[in-house]
């Protein structure tokens, strides 16, 4: 039995309960892996903490994934689930109304500076020819975030919709969300990273890691409740019940079936797209060459 | 000798019931006061959130926190306990690191010019900001949960330790040195005893500081204790939850602060801070 | 002997004043009952065993510490705090480390709103008259002690004030200084009548000062006897040495003699 | 009046030109000393970073820091200028707040005993943590950053004020009660001159520490200042800008500490700490 | 007259020793050159008036505060720097507020290492002796002025020092009191034979307890004459009234008087 590090982007959300879920089930055990998560605090961080082989594998935002790599992060996506972005401006239904890029300007945004929301918003601006002054963006921290839009202080939010979403609506109202995928933006979700050097030494138990995960998503896009309910004990998620069900829903809405062979893959022109984009607003200086971003080789089928 | 004894009789007794009784009177209202405004102070908060009908997830009633208090009480007190152990572990460190220190700089004018502007910019980096890079150096756990409380809190016990070493009368300095006292007795029977005070303002304040340090540090760096469970409440809107944990940190401090001053009573009966009315 | 004398009531009356200290480690008699008069304008001083309680009796007059039991009228008024316009000159002379010796001195007037240029010569002549004029703009670290007791001095007579309490206030000074000092202060209470308590451990100066000597016994201080000084007033230094005062300066060290304090 | 006098000759004397170079001698090893430490440590920094060839994205060499701040000089300095604003007035209020609050729980035991707790509360908060929650109270701009601040400081400028002002020689207080000084006059030329080593040592603590807060404040919420820079440049990994930025925040804290000291060394002269031979 | 007279070199040697305290205000000539020695086992006196330098000179001695010229020998050494197996009795009684009276006199049996239960009981003698034996166990607030001083008496003679300083031990201490110590210091002199150097304000005192006595002019100070007192020991308190005393001490009043330094 092989002992895997899965580094995580973040604390226990419930996007990671399927994992949990799957440990709790044995499926990582089935494919000869003992799995050891460990929560983080950010995709930027945890891509270094990858690098720097505290981790085998983490589970990361693709984008911050791919920063890190430009910088000489020794890593490499692995795998993406997510087919699109969640980024997304959330508010409140009834305040605000989000149906067009013209309607976003006119609303004060929260958003976080650095992070994946920095990259959203800059890439955002830049396919809808937008300056720096057109949207009024107010910088908040991750945490103040829903609190800022909650309390009034903005009225808008930057960030993945699925998950403020259910936030908002866990708190009896009605979420507006405008999603940034639909306006152009080639961003990729959630997927994950691995290790360069655990990845030259150890390509199988990727794929196996993989295989497992899988198979959790696949019981976890069968029962969202159960899932849920496992998860909130398990990883002593502070979501509510239905706040979760909600989350994975909304996220599931946007990702790979987990039962098809293609899970997990995203293509040459996309990855092209996403590295293009991201060089385009400055925040990757030297791309070099795209395999050195991602391979699609150690995917199961 | 028969002489100049004579001058003392026995006049002089025990603690009359009268002494001890007002103690107890005293005791009494020091505690009283604090806690009546304390409770005052939660009634306003209840009162305000129910007339002004401010929803839970802005500003949760003290009835709603208490019922989450007990709601999850196994879940927040075991995180209580890992920062308590943090906090504990890195304020003991803290001391003992400020303390040597303050030692060290007030006993050396080389150790204080080479090693104190050191300390100042460890003092004046804003820890929290770049925790993403502490978190990549030490990486994630208890330790990084101690070391932020020592980095939070130490500095205020070395420059309170400074103050007080440099503050003993010079006029007594001479006098032990010329009793033969080798420079370790002078700072182990004068100045020491002599900075106490001071030495205690710090600890009271670094005490006070600890849970905060340890709650930031497992708020950048941790899976667990009260900092994690307040990242993960904020993120989810959990803000009753949020509310408990913040209540347990608090209280955790308040409770160290009485008891420093307690501890502080008890060893300083004889400085004027601890005397006289003022 | 002087008019003054016709006031019927003295202007300070201790009538039973004791007090004992409490604290944790037992409590310590420190002066059983007593009771003596200062009439308006006179000079009493008290001499007494190291230890007898004489600061006490001074620090309860000044209205700091509380007596146990007894009564103190200072002008026909039963004090119950702090009293304004006293001087007093403690025994440590509390200095304040911050200001220098001239600031140290106008301190009464500063708290008084005086008038602060006309204060201000006084202060500057009495610091000349008591020695310590060269360092008017000094702090007190660097002061002799004797120099420092002096400002403490002066200080306390700055405000003229109507009652003057003074502890031992020339503990630190060699015999030369002192008889000045002595003189000095003479020459002021002929000047300005100010009604005094002074502590002493010199019986020759409490004699050669005082209206009248209040005698006290060991801890817990007691009085033996108040002996009223008829000798004329003023009095030159070289009184000291005529029969008449060496007389009363025995009568005092045959009280103590007597009661045991001396024996060697 | 010519008999005393007399004793006094005109031995004093103005300050002799060896004294004031003694002085200037010891005011150059002073500021020297530090300096050196400070290269020396910046030396080191860049050899191990050279030697042991670490990424710059986990530890940038110094001069790869001093290359970004010149190259993003303007950019630096505008937002330094931000947080520098906060700062000073942050601490201009933290001084006032602090003093003030430590005056009115020296002197009153019942403000004491009421006040004290919520201040130790205050204090015992991680506000880091909670500051979303309180974003939602106070809103965000400048005047959250100052507020920020603030929160941050005052704290200790309390307690070592009340410590200062508690420790006043009781005998000293009594002595100008008797010469009929109101408790105002009491505290004014007695209590606070006195408490001023404490105070001194209490804003020293708050001066350094207060462009952290200012940092913190913006880095959760502002648009503008070092802390905006920061979270912006941790976040896209920009890890020399982001060093920059710090070197910039601890440069103005130490800076602001060694002017304090300076300051105390002015005020202070008569007090222990500053003279003799320690 | 004494068996260690015949020691040719004295235990104590100062020559030209003088002081300036340099500061920004100004400079203080506190010392003018000063030169005498105390022979071994002997007591000197130093009298002089009040800021004359004579605390100065003490602290000069005990290699507190570096004279700005001149040579201080001790035993055979020149000092440099404080002098271990000292007792110091300062002007101020310089107690540590935070230990208790009986842990203040120990304290420098804890520097020196002594065999703590012998010297403990010696401390409570001593203690005892001096008057201040029911408080061992206060805390020096509790004491009154004289106690303090008497305390500090105590801690200075614990150790059995080979040289003894005293700057103005007995000020705080009423005459009955201190014609005790006197009488007490003298007794040990006679058992112990300790060195002293006793800084005093009292002329008497000075020719009581000594076999020699510095006269000292007014600041900055000079010696004026250095007095060998012949008069036979043990002395007994009586001896005062004896004219060959009386012989003494006028021979120094006079001195000062010629000086200037008396003159109301
Ligand atoms: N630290 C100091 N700085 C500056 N001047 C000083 C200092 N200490 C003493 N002096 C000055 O030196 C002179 C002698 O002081 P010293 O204390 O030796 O006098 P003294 O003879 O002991 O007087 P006293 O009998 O009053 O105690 C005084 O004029 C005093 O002002
Ligand atoms: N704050 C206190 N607490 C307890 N006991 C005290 C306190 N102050 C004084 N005493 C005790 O009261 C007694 C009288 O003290 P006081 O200071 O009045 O004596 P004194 O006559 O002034 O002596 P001296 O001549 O030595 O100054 C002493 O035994 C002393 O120990
Ligand atoms: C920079 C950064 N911030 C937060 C998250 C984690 N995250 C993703 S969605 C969400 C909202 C709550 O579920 C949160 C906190 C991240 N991955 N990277
Ligand atoms: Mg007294
Ligand atoms: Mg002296």
């Amino acid at each position: 039995e092989t002992k895997v590090r899965l580094g995580l982007d973040w604390g226990y959300l419930p996007y990671h309960a399927p994992i949990a879920l799957g440990i709790e089930k044995g499926y990582f055990k089935d494919e000869g892996i003992d799995l050891f998560m460990e929560p983080g605090r950010g995709s930027a961080s945890t891509a270094i903490m990858l690098g720097e082989d505290n981790y085998d594998i983490a589970h990361i935002n693709t984008s911050n994934a791919a920063v890190a790599i430009s910088k000489g992060v020794p890593i490499k996506t692995v795998a993406v689930y997510q087919t699109r972005t969640a980024a997304s401006f959330i508010g409140i239904k009834g305040k605000v109304t989000l149906d067009s890029v013209e309607a976003i300007k006119g609303y004060r945004i929260g958003s976080t500076p650095g992070g994946s929301d920095q990259l959203s918003l800059r890439i955002f601006r830049a396919v809808n020819d937008l300056g720096e002054m057109d949207l009024d963006v107010v910088s908040l921290d991750a945490n103040a975030k829903q609190a800022g839009l909650m309390s009034g202080n903005v009225e808008v939010i930057s960030g993945d919709g699925f998950a403020y979403g259910a936030i908002i609506r866990g708190t009896g109202q009605e979420a507006e969300v405008f999603s940034l995928a639909d306006a152009g933006v080639p961003l990729m979700g959630f997927g994950y990273s691995a290790n360069t050097e655990f990845l030259e030494s150890n390509p199988e138990v990727i794929t196996a890691f993989l295989r497992a995960v899988k198979r959790s998503w696949q019981d976890a896009f069968a029962d969202p409740e159960g899932t849920c309910e496992q998860g909130r004990a398990k990883l002593e998620l502070t979501h509510k019940q239905a706040a979760c069900v909600d989350y994975l829903k909304g996220l599931m809405a946007i990702s790979d079936d987990p039962s098809s062979p293609s899970w997990g893959a995203r293509s040459d022109e996309e990855w092209a797209a996403l590295i293009s984009t991201l060089a385009e607003v400055g925040e990757i200086q030297s791309p070099g060459a795209p395999d050195t971003y991602y391979t699609n080789a150690l995917l199961p089928n | 000798m028969s002489a100049a004894s004579n001058t003392v009789t026995a006049t002089t007794s025990g603690p009359s019931s009268k002494v001890i009784q007002r103690r107890r009177r005293r005791i009494l209202r020091n505690a009283a006061l604090p806690v009546l405004s304390a409770i005052v102070g939660l009634i306003v908060w209840e009162v305000v959130v129910r007339a002004f009908d401010i929803p839970a997830y802005l500003l949760p009633a003290p009835t709603e926190v208490v019922e989450v208090l007990f709601n999850r009480f196994g879940y927040l007190m075991t995180n209580l306990g890992y920062t308590m152990f943090s906090a504990l572990l890195g304020f003991a460190l803290a001391v003992l690191l400020g303390v040597g220190l303050g030692i060290a700089i007030a006993s050396s004018p080389i150790v204080d010019r080479v090693v104190y502007p050191w300390l100042v910019i460890s003092h004046a980096v804003p820890k929290v900001v770049v925790a993403p890079l502490l978190l990549v150096w030490i990486g994630f756990g208890v330790k990084s949960g101690v070391i932020f409380v020592v980095f939070f809190t130490f500095f205020t016990i070395v420059v309170n330790t400074v103050m007080g070493l440099k503050s003993a009368d010079p006029d007594l300095l001479h006098m032990v040195r010329s009793m033969g006292a080798s420079p370790m007795k002078v700072l182990w029977k004068i100045k020491l005893p002599n900075a106490l005070p001071n030495i205690f303002t710090g600890i009271k304040i670094a005490a006070t500081l600890a849970p905060v340090g340890a709650v930031i540090g497992e708020f950048v760096a941790s899976n667990r204790g009260l900092g994690y469970v307040l990242i993960q409440a904020v993120g989810s809107m959990s803000i009753d939850l949020a509310f408990a944990a913040v209540f347990l940190v608090s209280g955790f401090g308040v409770i160290v602060w009485y008891l420093a001053e307690l501890i502080e009573k008890r060893i300083l009966p004889w400085h004027a801070s601890q005397r006289g009315q003022h | 002997m002087r008019p003054d004398h016709l006031d019927e009531t003295p202007f300070v009356k201790l009538s039973g004043v004791h007090k004992t200290y409490e604290a944790e480690t037992g409590n310590v008699r420190a002066l059983d009952p007593v009771s003596f008069g200062i009439d308006r304008g006179h000079i009493v001083s008290v001499v007494g065993p190291s230890g007898c309680g004489k600061s006490t009796l001074l620090r309860i007059l000044a209205g700091i510490d509380p007596a146990t039991g007894g009564q103190v009228v200072i002008d026909g008024q039963e004090i119950s705090g702090p009293v304004p316009n006293m001087g007093i000159v403690f025994q440590r002379d509390l200095l304040l480390d911050w200001r220098n010796v001239l600031d140290n001195v106008m301190l009464p007037a500063e708290l008084a709103r005086a008038n602060m240029d006309e204060t201000r010569s006084r202060a500057v002549a009495l610091l000349s008259e008591l020695g310590v004029g060269d360092f008017l703009n000094r702090l007190p670290f660097e002061l002799s002690g004797g120099m420092r007791q002096r400002a403490a001095i002066a200080r306390a007579l700055l405000m003229r004030p109507s009652l003057l309490l003074l502890d031992e206030p020339f503990s630190a000074l060699d015999a030369m200084t002192r008889d000045q000092m002595n003189v000095i202060l003479q020459r002021l209470q002929q000047h300005e009548r100010v009604t005094t308590l002074l502590i002493t451990h010199s019986i020759a100066e409490a004699v050669f000062l005082s209206d009248r000597v209040v005698v006290m016994s060991a801890r817990p201080g007691r009085v033996l006897d108040v002996i009223d000084i008829d000798l004329p007033t003023p009095r030159p230094l070289s009184i000291r040495e005529e029969p008449a005062f060496a007389a009363i300066a025995r009568r005092i060290r045959l009280l103590f003699e007597k009661e045991g304090v001396l024996a060697a």
